[in-house]
């Protein structure tokens, strides 16, 4: 039996997280009901970024029918689709599901035999006015009026203020030393990441950012109905510019507390702490940019230091705390240079690492994205195929056994056997068959239910005989 | 007028008013500055170390050390460097005529490709074979790009005898779909040159000669092997002049005395392919339609294809005659309903209405099945109205010229802001090489500035001036 | 083998914790379990299906163990100062 | 082209779109724009009802730019990276009116809380340029410089400075890269997808004339010597139809769908602008003609927003019209259907002359009779009408057989016909 090669992993491998940057956002309105879209659909900042995050193909379909007066009719969707009128409903719905989640389009509904879709009016109006610009929510930020010598920031000045708060956030949150719990002296080898960490940090900046945001919501709003005040505020902030100062009072009346959060983040600049002034910096106005570069302040290339070699030996050129205290998870970091850190790839290293729950694809994932562009100059794969299978290999070693609970029934009679095991076979409860030795492995809670089926056929057979 | 060239690069007399510079870009073969009694003036004073292309091999410069060809200015940028490559491109282009010259589009043409056994030498990435099967394919494309009247045969020679692939046909996909199966263009065996000329003039023997005959021999082999007889390949070398079929031989090996004497009597042009680049370049030399002025040695001739259409025989007469034909601009039809088609009797969607008698056919340019008018897409005769009206070279504009007129601080193309005069130094300033030190670029005729890159775009894709074009 | 109720439609029920796992480590299993004696021995049963064992449950996490240590020592470590 | 039927039941639409940025010329002709404020009562239209109700619908310029301000800012707010770019083309001339040139008077006003930033400068910055080529217009007329007034709008010109712009943001990849080693690693981070794709939509109000190639085109038959002066009317022509098919072919070259909006509706200009019509023909662009009974923002929406990667797959296109491959020829710009080619250089003329205008050709004499009996009986004949036209559902009945939406009236323009070109006849009936 030819034993598959790991490098392409098999169909079931576990999906890595969904590509888009907004699935912590995604995942959170989801399970939101009617009336938490009303109240967000009054602003039109969330009207346009809602719009903007959805699918190319039904994103076209409200903009087509935002400025028709009758509703969407499925035959005229289909029309727009070139899809002939007969093919199944099911089609149609399915492009327009990811607008029927948002709440922007009401349920089918059958009216004057046509099956249509009204669309909600609130979101209508607001998408309506932010194209036209005659909102009244001021949900794209006011200015604040001030003088005009004041000094003002210069956008690197924000980026840079964004970063180094990012940054900041990053060691201290997710990283714990053991040895120093007070994370004072954190020594840098022991520095370790917890498994969840290491997860996070493997993510493009963008999915970083909402998590953090879509935690710090269901942390902090959980019941209070102003979680759809705080959300709006993140969209709102989205639409904003980056080297405008705004008025914090008037922009959000009812969310100060968490635009001062927000300030720690990084996400905003506040020149002192209770001025009504405010900057939001590169962090939140490229929150639904969609595109992860525009939140990246390294540069790409920055991001690629990393050269693997067929010897298991790593070559990482760079000094970034952060990314050495990763790579010290999983490489036996052998030499340190300024710029220069240099590593071995060995069983016992990537074993550790995999016992804080780090599996061989992110590891994998790591490698390949912070590949040093020399790297590309071989032909593809990108990392050479025996390292790959290698650490699948110790990520498939350590689950050698897989145990489970069971009840074991051994037969003496074919006949019964045989019956008991269509039976079991019949409401899923059979584990494991052994017809050699008539053995029937039951899951426990179905032990009543087969032990009383047996129980009866063995009064039959008895009776019969 | 034979001309005896000596092989010795650089050597050869027609260059001789250029002041003896060894490092003339002198690849042997049609020097860069256009074909034969052609045009332009005789080459300006050239100022030496003239950029050569970085692609070059080493030892294929000559003794002067290449290293001093791309310098590094003060700021250690290649800037300069690209630069002026970028002007020689354009000092190229001034130094071609800017008279329309008369080009004669509708062009026949045999690709003649020598299938021996040299053409599995492997000096070019993977085989000879593949490279030039590579580059003919797109080579096909491209001028059938340029020349949509134009026809195409190929012939191939190998094991000593020479065969028609494909007779000569206007039908781009045919020719592709024959180059792309390599199963029966297997090379093997030894080239022979005499028969492919003589089955090349007999396939172009029913096309009256009004027409531009052309042969592209692409030569790997050093030898040829022809039958003997009383046809020696010279006597088939007159039989070509006569019938005025012009001839460009590209040989991938070495330069051969009898392929340089066919192409310089059949005022055609011969080079001999370096480097793939170079190889590339000679091919896509021979892709515009051949330059004739009024009195060249070999007179175009004017075709009259379309019988309805034929017009007196084409007289000799000092001054080239062209003729007038008829010619019918079609109606493409919507693609609602399916009609009948005239050519093929087939029910079609959409389809060309023939503008005289109303026939539908199904693709353009044929002749109308029905009333015989040619009928070609407007469309076709326009991509090669681009020459008829060249775009004027646009004057550099120096610093004193931006100084004293005023002149707008964007482009007039791309609106692009302009570097600020002031800036630059005095050091960069004069104007060399085609390159202006402000970045302006100015029409003769409707005085708008332009930039670098809008200069080059409107010459070499756009030919059109905006300013000019209301 | 006729059970204890003298007559073939008996059956015998014990309960216990499944394992599967592939031929080679149920064979380390097996040896692992010879070298023990009396009550310490893991295995309730063996069947002749080589990629499962039944064990006794409370021995789950012992038998891990002595899988990985069993592991652990017929594999070649290079040597760490290369 | 048969309509791709997406077979599986989850068609695979595709889950992102590059970037795409879309230059509208603005058409600003004072005179066409007059003719489009007070347009003829639309015919009847008794096929369906809803049209029929909705009468022609008189459109100035300002309510036209507010429309195209509300469609411009929906494209930018489809996608993060979206750009516009604006050209107004007025008679003689054409400017860029977004985004401003440096030098632009008005800094960016103060933000406005309730709209989005990138809007608020888009729809300021056109108000202002359009302001602007508006004053200049006038005071051309008050210096009474009316030399190129009636010239039809520069749109060979705006064309040119579009794909200049176009050259300009997204260089052309060299897509002639070196076929033989096809297989040079793709540089990491290679901006392969988010290249942006660009589009060009021309809003034509000009009726009737074949754009910019009809104008009064002074026939100057000078044959002077050897063509070291251009022709007069050589430079009229690089502007006219040589120029607009130059621009073509660039535009095909980088791949730029050319889309055209024509407005006045076929009560105003029976005949639409050919050339515009090839020009989106030839470049895979949609060609569309307003009914001009209002909806305009609706049908922006539905025919031009979707970007070059959504059309065809998944969304519909409006159907391709019956595009007559016309000519026009070098001495009169007269349209031509069949016309005398010179052989040499390709030049179009509408009758036999002995020698080309533009190569100085001598043609046989003895052709010259037969050449002119020939173009004697040529009949121009009719471009059949685009779509079958809609069965007509019973008890409705259609006032003579060409009613389809909005008359084509005009015979076909003969031989003789004057400028204008060749209209639309009857249809043929193909039974």
């Amino acid at each position: 039996m030819v034993q598959p090669s790991f490098s392409h992993p098999k169909k079931d491998a576990p999906a890595t997280t969904s590509s888009s940057p907004t699935a912590a956002l995604d995942t959170f309105l989801d399970n939101q009901h009617q009336s938490y879209f009303e109240e967000l659909y009054k602003s039109e900042a969330v009207c346009l970024c809602i719009l903007r995050l959805l699918p190319p193909v039904c994103r076209q379909i409200i903009l087509h029918y935002l400025w028709a007066h009758g509703t969407i009719r499925t035959t005229d969707v289909k029309q727009f689709l070139q899809k002939d009128i007969q093919a199944p409903l099911a089609e149609v719905d399915e492009v327009v599901r990811p607008a029927l989640n948002r709440k922007i389009l009401h349920p089918m509904v059958h009216k004057k035999n046509k099956m249509q879709w009204p669309l909600n009016d609130t979101f209508k109006r607001g998408l309506r006015n932010a194209l036209t610009g005659l909102g009244t929510s001021n949900s794209f930020g006011v200015p604040y009026d001030r003088d005009p010598n004041d000094e003002v920031p210069t956008e690197e000045e924000l980026i840079a203020y964004g970063e180094d708060t990012f940054e900041l956030l990053h060691d201290s949150g997710l990283m714990t030393d053991p040895a120093d719990p007070s994370g004072r002296s954190p020594n840098l080898v022991r520095l370790t990441i917890t498994s969840k960490g290491f997860q996070f940090l493997l993510e493009d900046r963008q999915t970083q950012l909402w998590e953090i945001l879509m935690y710090y919501l269901t942390a902090k709003e959980a019941n209070s109905e102003r979680s759809a005040e705080t959300l709006s505020m993140f969209f709102s902030l989205g639409c904003m510019q980056l080297g405008q100062d705004y008025s914090a009072s008037q922009s959000f009346p009812h969310a100060q507390n968490a635009l001062n959060d927000l300030a720690q983040y990084g996400f905003i600049y506040k020149p002192s702490e209770e001025s009504d002034q405010f900057f939001p910096t590169h962090l939140a106005t490229a929150l639904c940019s969609g595109d992860a570069s525009a939140t990246q302040s390294q540069t790409a290339d920055e991001k690629r230091f990393l050269i693997l070699e067929t010897n298991y030996k790593i070559y990482a050129y760079t000094s970034n705390e952060l990314e050495i205290a990763i790579l010290n998870l999983f490489v036996d970091i052998r030499i340190r240079y300024p710029n220069l850190v240099v590593g071995k790839l060995d069983r016992k290293n990537v074993k550790a690492a995999m016992e804080k729950g780090i599996s061989a694809y992110q590891i994998i994932a790591y490698l390949s994205s912070h590949a040093h562009p020399q790297m590309y100059s071989s032909p593809p794969p990108l990392l050479h195929p025996t390292i790959v299978d290698q650490l699948h290999l110790w990520d498939k070693e350590r689950n050698r056994l897989k145990t489970e609970e069971t009840v074991m029934f051994e037969f003496f009679s074919k006949e019964l056997y045989d019956d008991t095991e269509s039976e079991a076979r019949a409401n899923a409860a059979l584990q494991l068959a052994v017809p050699g030795q008539k053995l029937l492995f039951i899951e426990p809670q179905t032990k009543p239910a087969i032990t009383e089926f047996v129980k009866e056929r063995q009064n039959l057979l008895r009776s019969g005989l | 007028m034979p001309l005896d060239v000596n092989y010795a690069p650089g050597g050869s007399d027609e260059e001789e008013e250029d002041d003896e510079d060894i490092l003339n870009d002198n690849r042997p073969g049609p020097s860069s500055r256009g074909g034969k009694g052609g045009s332009g003036a005789g080459g300006a004073a050239k100022p030496n170390g003239k950029g050569k292309d970085p692609g070059r091999h080493a030892w294929e410069a000559e003794y002067k050390a290449s290293w001093d060809v791309v310098q590094e200015d003060e700021s250690g940028s290649l800037e300069s460097a690209v630069e002026s490559l970028l002007a020689r491109g354009r000092r190229k282009r001034a130094l071609m005529s800017e008279t329309p010259v008369r080009r004669s589009i509708i062009r026949h043409l045999f690709i003649i490709l020598d299938l021996s056994e040299s053409m599995n030498d492997k000096d070019y990435r993977p085989t000879r074979f593949e490279v030039i099967l590579g580059y003919l394919r797109t080579y096909v494309v491209e001028w059938f790009d340029q020349n949509p009247l134009g026809q195409i045969g190929i012939i191939i020679l190998r094991d000593r005898l020479s065969e028609v692939l494909v007779p000569m046909g206007g039908n781009p996909q045919e020719i592709l779909s024959v180059l792309s199966d390599k199963r029966r263009l297997e090379p093997s065996g030894e080239p022979s040159l005499q028969n492919g000329l003589v089955m090349a003039k007999g396939g172009m023997s029913h096309l009256p000669s009004t027409s531009s005959l052309e042969v592209l021999i692409v030569f790997s082999a050093i030898s040829t092997a022809d039958p003997d007889g009383s046809t020696t390949i010279h006597t088939v070398l007159n039989d070509l002049v006569t019938s005025r079929i012009r001839t460009n031989i590209i040989a991938l090996a070495g330069e051969i005395k009898i392929c340089r004497q066919i192409s310089e009597r059949t005022g055609g042009k011969f080079g001999v392919a370096l480097d793939q680049d170079h190889l590339k370049d000679l091919l896509w030399e021979t892709i515009p339609p051949p330059a004739t002025t009024v009195s060249s040695s070999a007179p175009t001739t004017m075709n009259v294809r379309s019988a309805l259409a034929a017009g007196g025989k084409a007289g000799g007469g000092k001054a080239p005659v062209g003729d007038l034909m008829v010619m019918g601009f079609p109606i493409r039809l919507p693609l609602g309903g399916e009609t009948l088609c005239a050519c093929h009797g087939l029910l079609k969607k959409g389809g060309y209405l023939c503008p005289r008698c109303g026939s539908k056919l199904c693709d353009v340019p044929t002749d109308c099945e029905v009333c015989g008018l040619m009928v070609v897409s407007s469309p076709h005769l326009a991509r090669s109205f681009w020459f008829l009206f060249p775009v004027a070279n646009y004057g550099v504009l120096g610093v004193e010229d931006v100084m004293s007129v005023a002149s707008s601080e964007t482009c007039f193309g791309c609106d692009v802001e302009f570097p600020d005069v002031s800036t630059i130094d005095a050091g960069v300033a004069q104007v060399e090489d085609g390159v202006s030190p402000t970045g302006r670029y100015r029409c003769a005729k409707c005085r708008s500035d332009f930039c670098a890159d809008c200069d080059l775009y409107i010459h070499d894709t756009l030919h059109t001036c905006p300013g000019c074009a209301q | 083998m006729s059970s204890a109720y003298g007559d073939t439609y008996n059956v015998k029920v014990t309960s216990g914790v499944l394992v599967t796992c592939d031929s080679a480590a149920k064979q380390i299993l097996l040896h692992l379990d010879s070298m023990r004696e009396g009550p310490y021995k893991f295995i309730i049963r063996d069947f002749n299906d080589d990629t499962h064992v039944l064990v006794k449950r409370e021995y789950v996490e012992d038998i891990k163990e002595l899988l990985q240590n069993e592991l652990e020592k017929n594999t070649y470590i290079q040597d760490p100062n290369l | 082209m048969t309509t791709a039927q997406p077979t599986a039941a989850e068609a695979v639409y595709p889950t992102t779109t590059p970037p795409s940025v879309l230059l509208v010329i603005v058409d600003i002709h004072p005179l066409s724009w007059s003719l489009l404020a007070s347009p003829p009562p639309a015919p009847p239209f008794p096929v369906n009802h809803a049209i029929d109700l909705a009468g022609a619908s008189p459109m100035t310029l300002p309510d036209f730019v507010t429309i195209l301000m509300v469609f411009l800012n929906a494209h930018l707010a489809s996608r993060w990276g979206n750009e516009v770019v604006v050209y107004g083309a007025t008679a003689g001339r054409a400017k860029l009116l977004y985004p401003p040139p440096p030098s632009a008077v008005a800094g960016p006003s103060k933000p406005r809380p309730n709209s989005y930033r990138p809007f608020q400068l888009l729809d300021s910055r056109i108000e202002e340029g359009l302001r602007e080529m508006i004053s200049e217009e006038e005071d051309r007329l008050q210096s009474g410089d009316t030399a190129k007034l009636n010239e039809p709008s520069a749109m060979v010109s705006a064309l040119t400075k579009a794909l200049c712009f176009i050259n300009r943001i997204v260089p052309p990849s060299n897509n002639t890269s070196d076929i033989t080693n096809p297989n040079e690693p793709l540089a990491p981070g290679g901006s392969g997808p988010d290249r942006p794709e660009t589009r060009i939509l021309v809003i034509n109000a000009t009726p009737g004339a074949h754009v910019s190639a009809s104008s009064d085109g002074q026939t100057n038959g000078d044959a002077d010597g050897n063509a070291s002066a251009q022709p007069t009317q050589g430079n009229q022509q690089r502007g006219g139809y040589v120029g607009l098919m130059n621009c073509v072919f660039a535009a095909q070259k980088a791949k730029v769908p050319i889309d055209v909006l024509s407005l006045p509706p076929p009560t105003i200009d029976a005949s639409p602008p050919i050339f515009l019509q090839q020009a989106a023909h030839l470049t895979e662009g949609v060609y569309w003609q307003w009914n001009g009974r209002g909806g305009l923002l609706q049908y922006l929406h539905a025919v031009y927003l979707p970007p070059a990667s959504l059309r065809h797959r998944p969304f519909a296109v409006p159907p391709q019209d019956a595009v007559g491959f016309r000519a026009a020829c070098f001495c009169h710009h007269k349209t031509l259907d069949i016309g005398f080619v010179c052989s040499v250089c390709l030049s179009i003329f509408c009758e036999p002359r002995p020698v080309c205008l533009m190569c100085k050709t001598r043609f046989p004499i003895k052709s010259l009779p037969t050449l002119k009996t020939l173009a004697a009986n040529i009949q121009s004949i009719p471009i059949p009408d685009t779509v079958p036209p809609p069965i007509i559902p019973k008890g409705v009945t259609p006032n003579g057989p060409n009613s389809v939406d909005g008359t084509r009236k005009g015979r076909g323009a003969g031989k003789t016909g004057g400028g204008g070109g060749g209209g639309r006849g009857e249809p043929i009936e193909i039974d």
